[in-house]
């Protein structure tokens, strides 16, 4: 299907989910804010969801469904694991991220502010 | 200057998990050969029909062969809910009601909201019953269901939900899902054994595949209500004063 | 019999938590219980234990084996006599004081503790107990919740220290013997010679003369002995610093003994340089030093206790020093004075404590003249000092002689100089102990001051009795120790019941001059009385001077700069160069420490980078790291 | 019904889904089911680990699939002794709890749920058999920690959550990629068959791999440089759950590490690298803690520095080290679960919870502070504790493989150990004045607990016998790894 552009394909999808991972990463790491901190939680989180998906694909490959149509031609279906793995990092994801929301909630009530270089009043 | 630093880090960090995924070229094939078993995908392909009647391969992993996830996963959500309701919790007094911070939206916003609401239940509830035939299931349905309470929730500033009803629903359906797993144990299986049922049925039957479109259904509305309830808990956050 | 071993333990242990839980009926009882476990342990042990029994335990996985030795016995005798007499001396002195419970649980712990580690053949069973015994000790330390951080912490800190570098080293020797024994430690070395096992040998010899006392390490002695209730005090600088001599001794004597002469010492090891003999110089000197030091600064002092515990330290390091030359008198004296030291710094501490009890201080400028209030208190006082500064009849010029001889035949003649000049200067403090405390002037505030209990009184004068005997009868301690120098494997080693001899044949009978010092002592003492008749009584502030009359607060007594000139003259040598060091050490390990936890900067988003760059190092380093 | 290893987990999931409904006919029962619950899995732990000591380990199939296919259970000595472990520390700390007086104000409901599914997703941690399923577990464990952590209102217990959630977050992104890249190179996910496998990928891109796993693991077993969120975390969370942290989750973790370690990798570098890691743990940890003024935060430092203690035993590798390692598991459960929950009281009316403001508690509370002091002494290992025998295990493997250096290493470090424990001891019983602040007298039930905990301590002291024969078998568990596979693959 894709022929000689593999590559190309390859760089694409691994590229932009791995990329999706680093700035995802690059907002926790930098990004002073709370909220976007936790907006870069789940662009990681996607990045890392879409990886998933990229390799379980086989070239070629149908869903993995055997609706009446192809139940007996039994085609060439992708890898079915990684799609059911993905669900179940999806539904985490989602769980870790509202509990993050609501601590942030608390955080800015507590100290008025959402800024995380400036909520430290717990260190050494 | 943290800046730089972190990019060059992150950087390096994407350089080794190119490197790590090169040796995994996209699209190729890794199942191997079905008939093999050599990997479990292989395997998942090669016996879901013939032994859970299931067509959705991705749901029998999802609700059979992997079912022990999902369980866990559900109560990840469920945790979810009861955590940011302890996190957010505040005492409330006496005869104080529920004030949300939205503003009034508009007459078409309301009536539209209404409109759709019925639609997207449907829906929701069409792909988690489905779930087993089709692409969707539980979780998704789950999904829809709760965009469709959200709608409403944004729509109408005092929207009540019934947290009573929530509750219900949310142990309900838990109950559901871990009372078929202790089922499997009772009859002298294993824990969420897909042996409620005499017969499997026919593939490609709504009726089919033993317990696992039951317990689709119960994750569809466990997921709608702990969607809902997250999505409530949150709104209903009273603003700092200054 | 075979029993025996256990059920003394048991006795000692379980009176501990019955002395405590007693406490709570009536504070008396657990005094009680305290003296009766003890009795009843003494009682037992030397009706029922033959030396050279074993019994043998196994508990978790390691074979433990409890016995008792000619060696160990010996130090059973200090052990549980003094721990007997102090607990009797406890039961008047503790009265009225809060949280005796707590006292006696400790003070009994640490005696069975003391008994255990008599009894281990084994490492395991010795660390067991000397730990038990270290932390009871220091739960008494604090007792007095006096400057907790200062003195109890620092105690704990050079135990641990101590204690740690014995673990090591038993761990050390386990790996290479696969066997916990002390015998077959005891066979390693004998047969691999000594320097192959140095690290080993001198983690052990760090343990032991931690509690020892022993120069650069003596740091926390005087605090602990002085903070400690004084009839512990008897027991902890009477007894339990006797355990660091008690496996000083096993090591290097054994050591000494036991390695064949034909093993080539320098074979095969890193650490070749270090053969037995530097090890036993390296001894010899810190011994004497600590000797000097310990007496230096025991003069210094103005609180009995401090000085007491001074004085401990120095005798303690003749001790060292004895067992380190190693010839069979120089040991034997060490082991005498072991067990003497006992004795009669035993009595001074509990003298010291009679004096606290009644009149509520130690400060020797603020009191003295109490050689009539307390005259029972004196006498046993009088009778320690002058065992303590060697003088005959009393049992403290045996094992001075014997050490001079030993040092001097076998050449040692530089240690026989110091070591002379600290006993000498020994004089000094021991005068001032005498006088500061009972004689002089009577002090306004000590008018109504009297004589301690029955129950303190008779262990004193019991242990200043026993200076007595073995003054004049030292056969009567020659024999246990010629034992136990046999057992170690010190053999022939001759001993007479009243003489004392030395190589070039001159003798001196004890019992002539017991006999000629009484005949002296009793004359003087006569003369004195008849001489006293006529004087007249003033108190201290009852002074006119050019008739100006002084001020309530200026401090006319003359116990303040009592050595001024000598002082002066050795003030280099008090520097407290060690206390200095270690402070140092202290503070700058403070502020390692906080500049490493300031790595925990509170920030989230700095651990989260923590995080990547360790991720970036282990992927960078992978090919190297695994 | 016969009673097997996923009553662990149904059991308790099915009580949490229910306790809502039982909350609406009495408050109580929300309180009083979990106990229900715990004392059940107590009882298992019982049958369970009397059924492998005698006829060996418990494979248990999950939905009728067969071990590469589906997930599986493995109980074994190894993972059936943290199993029993944790369950009867879990059933402790909810007695010691029932009535803990600020728990009770705050809506006891969602902290009895949380807590009993911490429990059950940490010994879903130790007893599943495929790595997927691990990670749900980890995020089971993740969520509710991060809400227990900050489940005081006006404390920064949100902020000790937000930072144990980013760092978690960390964990869970490298668990699933490292995850995803296994099951990319192998085909399965179950542990056995990744196990026998492991062979056939590539070496740089098992060390990438690993190095995912380690740090994701590492994250949850409190490793150096990754354990940023420790201290906080521990220092915030109500009592009852700090003791749960030392004593139950972390645990968890370091399981799944040295599960990671032993059984799914080869690498020979990787034992070294637990030594050295462990090593840096130890050292920056207990030098932090002995600086510190909050007792809370000094006990969560020093609960760091075991836990390295813990990695350098695993390190060493060999099944005495092995051994040691586990026996240290156990002591620190049981003694760091006495130290916190003691604690906990004597610091109860001090916000600060400051080491100053329990000067003299010993004669205000003499039981309390007796435990306290009878738990800071056997964690520093002295005898006749349980501290002691680990530690001397420990130091004797060491011993055995000339590990000289390290020997001196952790004795040092024990050193500064016995400094800061003894520094509170000291203080409790004779600070220099009285402290101000009213001390907080225990319930019955919890003093009950610490009194059992105190007793399980000496006892283990005097006679360490009770506990090693579990060990010994768990660390033969452990160390063969050949016989893990032909337990859950039987065909292959």
């Amino acid at each position: 299907m894709f022929g000689d552009y593999q590559n190309v394909v390859t760089m694409s999808v691994y590229g932009s989910s791995i990329a999706l991972i680093l700035i995802g990463l690059y907002g926790v790491l930098i990004k002073k804010h709370l909220m976007k901190i936790v907006i870069g939680l789940s662009v990681v989180d996607s990045g890392v969801n879409l990886m998933f998906v990229a390799v379980g694909y086989i070239k070629g490959g149908t869903a993995p469904i055997f609706s009446p149509s192809v139940i007996d031609s039994k085609p060439l279906m992708v890898d079915p694991v990684p799609q059911a793995l993905v669900l179940t990092a999806i539904v985490i994801g989602f769980a870790v991220t509202a509990v993050a929301l609501s601590l942030v909630i608390r955080l800015f009530k507590h100290h008025n502010t959402a800024r995380i270089d400036q909520i430290k009043s717990l260190k050494w | 200057m943290k800046k730089y630093l972190a990019i060059f880090l992150l950087l390096i960090v994407g350089f080794y998990l190119i490197q790590a995924f090169n040796l995994v070229p996209f699209g190729a094939n890794r199942v191997g050969n079905i008939d093999d078993e050599s990997t479990v995908g292989a395997y998942y392909l090669k016996n879901t029909v013939p032994k859970t009647s299931v067509a959705n391969v991705v749901t029998a992993i999802v609700v059979n062969y992997r079912g022990f996830d999902t369980l866990g996963e559900v109560t990840v959500l469920f945790l979810a809910t009861t955590g940011l309701g302890s996190i957010l919790f505040r005492k409330r007094k006496h005869g104080e009601e529920e004030e949300r911070v939205l503003k009034e939206s508009s007459q078409l916003v309301k009536i539209g909201s209404r409109l759709l609401f019925p639609f997207i239940a449907l829906l929701g509830i069409y792909v988690f019953i489905h779930g087993h035939l089709t692409p969707g299931g539980g979780f998704q349905g789950g999904a829809i269901i709760a965009t469709g309470f959200l709608l409403m929730l944004v729509a109408y500033k005092n929207y009540k939900l019934g947290h009573g009803a929530l509750t219900w629903i949310e142990s309900l359906a838990g109950i559901t899902f871990a009372g078929i797993g202790i089922w499997g144990l009772i009859t002298g299986g294993t824990f969420l054994e897909n042996n409620a049922f005499p017969g499997l049925g026919n593939v490609n039957d709504l009726i089919s595949g033993g317990v696992i479109p039951i317990i689709y259904i119960a994750v569809g509305f466990k997921v709608a209500a702990e969607l809902t309830g997250v999505l409530d808990i949150l709104l209903s956050i009273k603003p700092n004063k200054n | 019999m075979m029993n025996t071993y256990i059920l003394i333990l048991l006795i000692l242990f379980g009176g501990a938590f019955a002395a405590y839980f007693l406490n709570k009926l009536a504070p008396i009882l657990s005094g009680l219980t305290a003296f009766a476990a003890t009795t009843i342990a003494t009682i037992l042990f030397y009706t029922q234990v033959k030396i050279g029994s074993q019994v043998q335990l196994t508990i978790g996985g390691i074979n433990l084996e409890w016995g008792i030795n000619a060696y160990s016995w010996l130090f059973s005798f200090i052990v549980l006599g003094l721990g007997t007499l102090a607990s009797l001396y406890s039961i008047q002195y503790m009265q009225n004081k809060e949280r005796q419970g707590y006292f006696y649980l400790n003070f009994l712990l640490s005696i069975g503790a003391m008994m255990g580690i008599l009894l281990s053949h084994d490492f395991v069973s010795f660390f067991i107990f000397w730990e038990i015994m270290t932390w009871s000790s220091f739960l008494i330390v604090i007792y007095n919740g006096k400057d907790v951080k200062k003195i109890g912490i620092k105690y704990m800190i050079f135990s641990a220290i101590g204690a740690y570098a014995m673990l090591m080293s038993i761990v050390m020797i386990f790996a290479e013997t696969k066997s916990f024994l002390i015998s077959d430690f005891i066979n390693l070395i004998s047969t691999t010679g000594f320097s192959n096992h140095i690290l080993m040998i001198t983690l052990l010899l760090i343990g032991f003369g931690v509690k020892a006392a022993v120069m650069p390490l003596h740091v926390w002695a005087v605090g602990a002995y002085s903070n400690s209730p004084m009839s512990y005090t008897s027991v902890f600088s009477g007894a339990l610093s006797k355990m660091g001599i008690y496996g000083f001794g096993i090591v290097m004597l054994a050591a000494m003994t036991y390695v064949s002469p034909t093993i080539s010492e320098n074979a095969g090891s890193g650490y070749s340089i270090i053969s037995i003999e530097v090890i036993k110089i390296i001894f010899q000197w810190l011994g004497a030093i600590t000797a000097i030091m310990g007496t230096l600064y025991a003069l210094k002092q103005t609180d009995a206790k401090k000085l007491l515990a001074y004085s401990s330290i120095a005798q303690l390091g003749y001790i060292i020093t004895g067992i380190a030359v190693g010839t069979k008198l120089a040991v034997m004296s060490a082991l005498f004075l072991a067990v003497l030291h006992g004795i009669f710094k035993g009595t001074l501490f509990m003298a010291v404590g009679a004096i606290e009890r009644q009149t509520g201080t130690t400060d020797m400028t603020k009191i003295s003249g109490l050689i009539r209030k307390m005259p029972w208190t004196f006498i046993a006082s009088l009778m320690s000092i002058i065992a303590l500064a060697g003088i005959p009849p009393l049992a403290g010029f045996v094992p001075k002689w014997l050490l001079y001889e030993g040092l001097i035949t076998s050449g040692h003649y530089f240690l026989v100089i110091l070591l002379f000049f600290s006993s000498t200067a020994a004089f000094l403090y021991c005068y001032r102990f005498l006088f500061g405390l009972f004689l002089g002037q009577e002090e306004e505030e000590t008018k109504n001051v009297k004589e301690a209990p029955a129950s303190m009184v008779i262990p004193m004068m019991f242990l200043a009795g026993l200076t007595l005997v073995f003054g004049t009868y030292p056969g009567l301690l020659f024999k246990p120790i010629a034992n136990a120098m046999e057992f170690v494997g010190m053999h022939d080693v001759t001993w007479n019941m009243t003489v004392l001899s030395n190589v070039w044949g001159d003798t001196v009978s004890l019992n002539l001059v017991s006999i000629a010092i009484f005949v002296i002592f009793i004359s003087a003492a006569l003369f004195l009385f008849k001489g006293m008749r006529g004087t007249r009584y003033v108190t201290t502030k009852d002074i006119s001077t050019s008739g100006e009359i002084p001020t309530e607060n200026e401090n006319l007594t003359y116990q303040l700069d009592f050595f001024k000139p000598f002082e002066r003259a050795v003030a280099p040598l008090y520097k407290r160069t060690m206390d200095k060091i270690y402070n140092a050490i202290g503070e700058s390990l403070e502020a390692v420490f906080d500049f490493t936890r300031s790595i925990y900067t509170g920030n989230g988003q700095t651990y989260a980078i923590y995080v990547i760059v360790f991720v970036v190092i282990l992927l960078i380093f992978k090919d190297s790291i695994f | 019904m016969v009673i097997s290893p996923v009553h662990y987990i149904a059991v308790p999931l099915l009580a949490a889904f229910t306790i809502p409904l039982f909350a609406k006919i009495h408050k109580e029962l929300t309180r009083i089911i979990p106990g229900i619950v715990l004392i059940y899995l107590t009882y298992v732990s019982y049958v369970l680990m009397s059924k492998v000591m005698t006829t060996g380990p418990i494979v248990e199939i999950i939905a009728g699939w067969k071990a590469p296919w589906g997930i599986n259970l493995v109980y074994n000595g190894f993972s059936g002794f943290i199993a029993s472990l944790m369950s009867i520390m879990g059933l402790l700390i909810w007695i010691y709890s029932y009535k803990f007086k600020k728990v009770d104000d705050e809506p006891a409901l969602k902290f009895y749920i949380l807590f009993l599914m911490m429990v059950a997703g940490s010994i879903g941690i130790t007893i599943t058999g495929d790595v997927f399923n691990m990670f749900v577990f980890l995020e089971i464990v993740g969520i509710t920690s991060y809400s227990l952590t900050a489940f005081y209102r006006g404390r920064d217990g949100a902020e000790a959550a937000f930072k144990y959630l980013l760092i978690g977050s960390f964990a869970s992104v490298f668990l699933l990629l490292g995850i995803l890249l296994l099951y990319t190179h192998v085909g399965t996910l179950n542990m056995a068959q990744i196990a026998e496998r492991m062979h056939t990928i590539p070496t740089s891109v098992k060390l990438s791999i690993f190095v995912m796993f380690a740090v994701a693991l590492g994250i949850e077993a409190e490793m150096f440089p990754l354990n940023g969120w420790a201290p906080d975390a521990y220092s915030q969370a109500p009592g009852p759950v700090g003791a749960a942290f030392s004593g139950i989750v972390v645990k968890a973790g370091v399981y799944a590490l040295i599960r990671i370690i032993f059984t799914l990798f080869d690498i020979e570098g990787s034992l070294q690298f637990l030594i050295v890691m462990g090593l840096i743990t130890m050292i920056i940890a207990e030098v932090s803690a002995i600086r510190q003024t909050n007792l809370k935060r000094m006990l969560a430092y020093s609960s760091i520095g075991q836990m390295g203690v813990v990695l350098i035993g695993f390190g060493i590798g060999t099944t005495e080290a092995i051994f040691a390692a586990i026996f240290l598991m156990f002591n620190h459960a049981i003694i760091k679960g006495l130290l916190f929950l003691s604690g906990s009281f004597l610091v109860y009316n001090d916000d600060k919870k400051q080491i100053a403001s329990l000067s003299r508690f010993g004669k205000k509370l003499p039981v309390v502070s007796f435990l306290f002091a009878l738990g800071a002494f056997a964690i520093v290992g002295f005898p006749p504790f349980a501290g002691f025998w680990s530690k001397l295990y420990l130091l004797l493997a060491a011993a055995d493989k000339n590990l000289i250096f390290l020997i001196a290493i952790i004795l040092m470090v024990s050193v500064v150990e016995v400094i800061y424990y003894l520094r509170v001891v000291g203080k409790l019983y004779f600070g220099k004045e009285e402290s101000k602040i009213e001390p907080k007298k225990p319930a019955f039930n919890s003093l009950i607990v610490m009194l059992i905990l105190g007793a399980i301590i000496i006892l283990v002291g005097v006679y360490p016998d009770v506990i090693t024969g579990f060990i010994h078998n768990a660390a033969d568990t452990l160390s063969d790894k050949a016989t893990y596979i032909s337990n859950v693959l039987p065909s292959l």
